[in-house]
């Protein structure tokens, strides 16, 4: 049977008022956040800020993944958190933080870490999903289960003073995240960290949620796939570059793919091979 | 024929090239021809003549194609779009070699 | 006598580890953040994430300005806030919000509206200003004050479905406020809010804090000046564009100045006049 | 002689203009010579020809000048740095009309 449209009680009409006053949201899109449910894969750099937003704009669920606890180093970025969460589960301590500011959203935790054999049972229940985390292996997983389950990515990442964003699986014909990215890259340098300014890996993730923000309420579709680049000191702040579409070959959402969600439900698929020695996060 | 163009690097990349972000360069197709350079010309150039860095394989590999996780942007367009490491090189275009990130 | 030039303990080596191994920072630019004093003006949609990020980089004093307590409808926007939070006083709740994620950062509240018989003395004790306000009159009063203090402006604006950020005051030959913005806008609407999406406003925040973290570092001089504009929506999303420099005619900056730091605040230079009808947001 | 450009229009501007963001148009000088148009030709033609909106000082004050609270950006230039109205409008031209925003 059909599931009533949700209305809007007076709470959130005063909450949302000012997001709703914008005509490209509306109570239209107020009532399709209010529908939607996104996930968020990783509770870091990326996702602390992207929550925030999300939370904030009154998505109706919002999913957290994350296995790993707070540890100081984060706090900088990690901004959900405080000193008296140091040692809680990410996703406890954001759950509880997130709830404090706006209970009318479901917060869903998943403290597991994304698996092969985990994550199309979570990734299912949702409408968006937001790549907010640290890997290639974990970013190439995403990749795959979102396509093969036909969900929005919003993929990001962020290093030292840059910061990369895309929109993927749009449509037919949008690229996947392998359909960009078809090899990983190699793991050629001993695991070092690379740092990151504040700021830089937030700005990529208040647009993830931002993204989301546009997809649920109806705003991105339609225009071609483009990628943005962020360069917070040298050369050009800005770029947004159209890039490529589905690519026939590719191995997930190409005209003949090799790789299905059995196969990696299975192990079948191995993305420890896949990702070689590019199990960390790349640095020079 | 020699045509003028800017090089860039992002994503970690210009530390091969002594942390340069943008070089702008006048170059020729490497046949010697009148033919305008292509990307791989210019893959080829900046290993032999431009690069500082000994790991070359964090830019090539297989000789001279771009390594996987580089993407490479010709006037802010995919160059899959343009024709890839085939594309012929027109005078100031922008030609962006940028490494993945995957931190979070 | 010499200002001993502080150290790091243990402490702050581990919780900003991470931003000191972005060799554009260092060890050296975290010093300097130590000895760096911010003052924000506005804590709601720009300065909250403005803060959280200034924060979590490890300024040493951070000032707050708002004479505003914290609404409901703000919560979406204004993520240092909590549901418990209404009702509070906006200095209060976010320095008790930002304390617990870093207590190393002297915070100072100012709970009061920028006047022109106070701004002077509160802008004085600090290096960096980021304009986080939402009127007219009050940027104009924070252009002209901290163009006469020699006080490096960070401005930010945003609303419905865009943004706009400018460093200002750089040296002696960049533009202040009214170099760029001569004349106030003419109020010709009744008042009326346009409305503003979350992340909007928050990546307008968060890159004032960026600009803040690069100014105390020495990263950001020498330039020209540029201002940034961003659309979430319609059109192209970024655009950097080269402004113009001090303004020979500035009535603040220029080779006769007509404005002076007693003038402003003794009232003999009238802001309400100046800025006539625009002493509200702008809107169409 | 007529010159192809572009004008764009943000910050709530765009309201003026039957929401149209971006508009191409072929422009001549309004005084009928041969001369390209200069942006006060431009900001004439917007007025007499393009506005669908009746408050046109919410655009212009004293006839055609630019009101306070709109930075005209030319080519992602500040039109002060080229001639303001004077400029000299060159094919392709992208000329943004920017009104400044206050919120926060
Ligand atoms: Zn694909
Ligand atoms: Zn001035």
């Amino acid at each position: 049977g059909d599931i009533a449209v949700p209305e809007l009680d007076l709470e959130e009409y005063v909450r949302y008022g000012r997001q709703m006053l914008v005509p490209e949201v509306g109570k239209r899109g107020q009532i399709a956040l209010k529908q939607t449910k996104v996930l968020v894969v990783g509770a870091g750099g990326l996702g602390c800020p992207a929550l925030l937003y999300l939370s904030g704009a009154g998505f109706g669920t919002i999913g957290i993944v994350d296995h790993d606890t707070v540890s100081l180093s984060n706090l900088p970025r990690q901004t959900l958190y405080s000193t008296a969460s140091i040692g809680k589960l990410k996703v406890d301590a954001a759950v509880d933080e997130l709830r404090s500011r706006n209970a009318n959203v479901k917060y869903v935790s998943h403290p597991v870490a994304v698996r092969h054999d985990n994550i199309f049972e979570i990734v299912r229940h949702y409408d968006i999903v937001l790549d907010c985390t640290d890997t290639p292996m974990t970013r190439y997983l995403l990749g795959d289960a979102t396509r093969l389950l036909s969900k929005p990515l919003v993929s990001a990442s962020a290093l030292r003073t840059e910061a990369q964003l895309v929109v993927l699986n749009m449509g037919a014909e949008g690229p996947c995240y392998r359909c960009v990215f078809p090899d990983p890259p190699e793991h050629v340098q001993a695991c070092s960290d690379a740092g990151i300014i504040g700021p830089v890996v937030a700005v990529a993730g208040v647009l993830q949620s931002l993204e989301a923000i546009k997809l649920a309420s109806g705003h991105n579709g339609g225009q071609p796939p483009t990628m943005t680049f962020f360069s917070a000191i040298h050369g050009r702040p800005w770029r947004c570059v159209r890039i490529r579409g589905r690519q026939k070959s590719c191995s997930v959402c190409g005209d003949a793919p090799t790789v299905s969600e059995s196969d990696i439900t299975t192990g079948k698929y191995d993305y420890a091979d896949f990702c070689g020695g590019s199990l960390d996060s790349n640095q020079y | 024929m020699a045509v003028p163009l800017t090089v860039e690097f992002s994503g970690g990349l210009e530390a091969l090239f002594n942390n340069e972000r943008s070089i702008n360069l006048s170059l020729e197709s490497r046949d010697g021809s009148e033919n305008s350079p292509t990307i791989t010309d210019l893959v080829v150039y900046l290993c032999e003549k431009v690069m500082m860095d000994k790991r070359r394989e964090l830019f090539v590999i297989d000789g001279y194609h771009v390594r996987p996780g580089v993407l490479v942007l010709i006037n802010d367009a995919d160059w899959e779009l343009v024709g890839e490491e085939n594309y012929v090189i027109q005078p100031g275009d922008e030609i962006l070699f940028a490494s993945t990130l995957h931190g979070g």
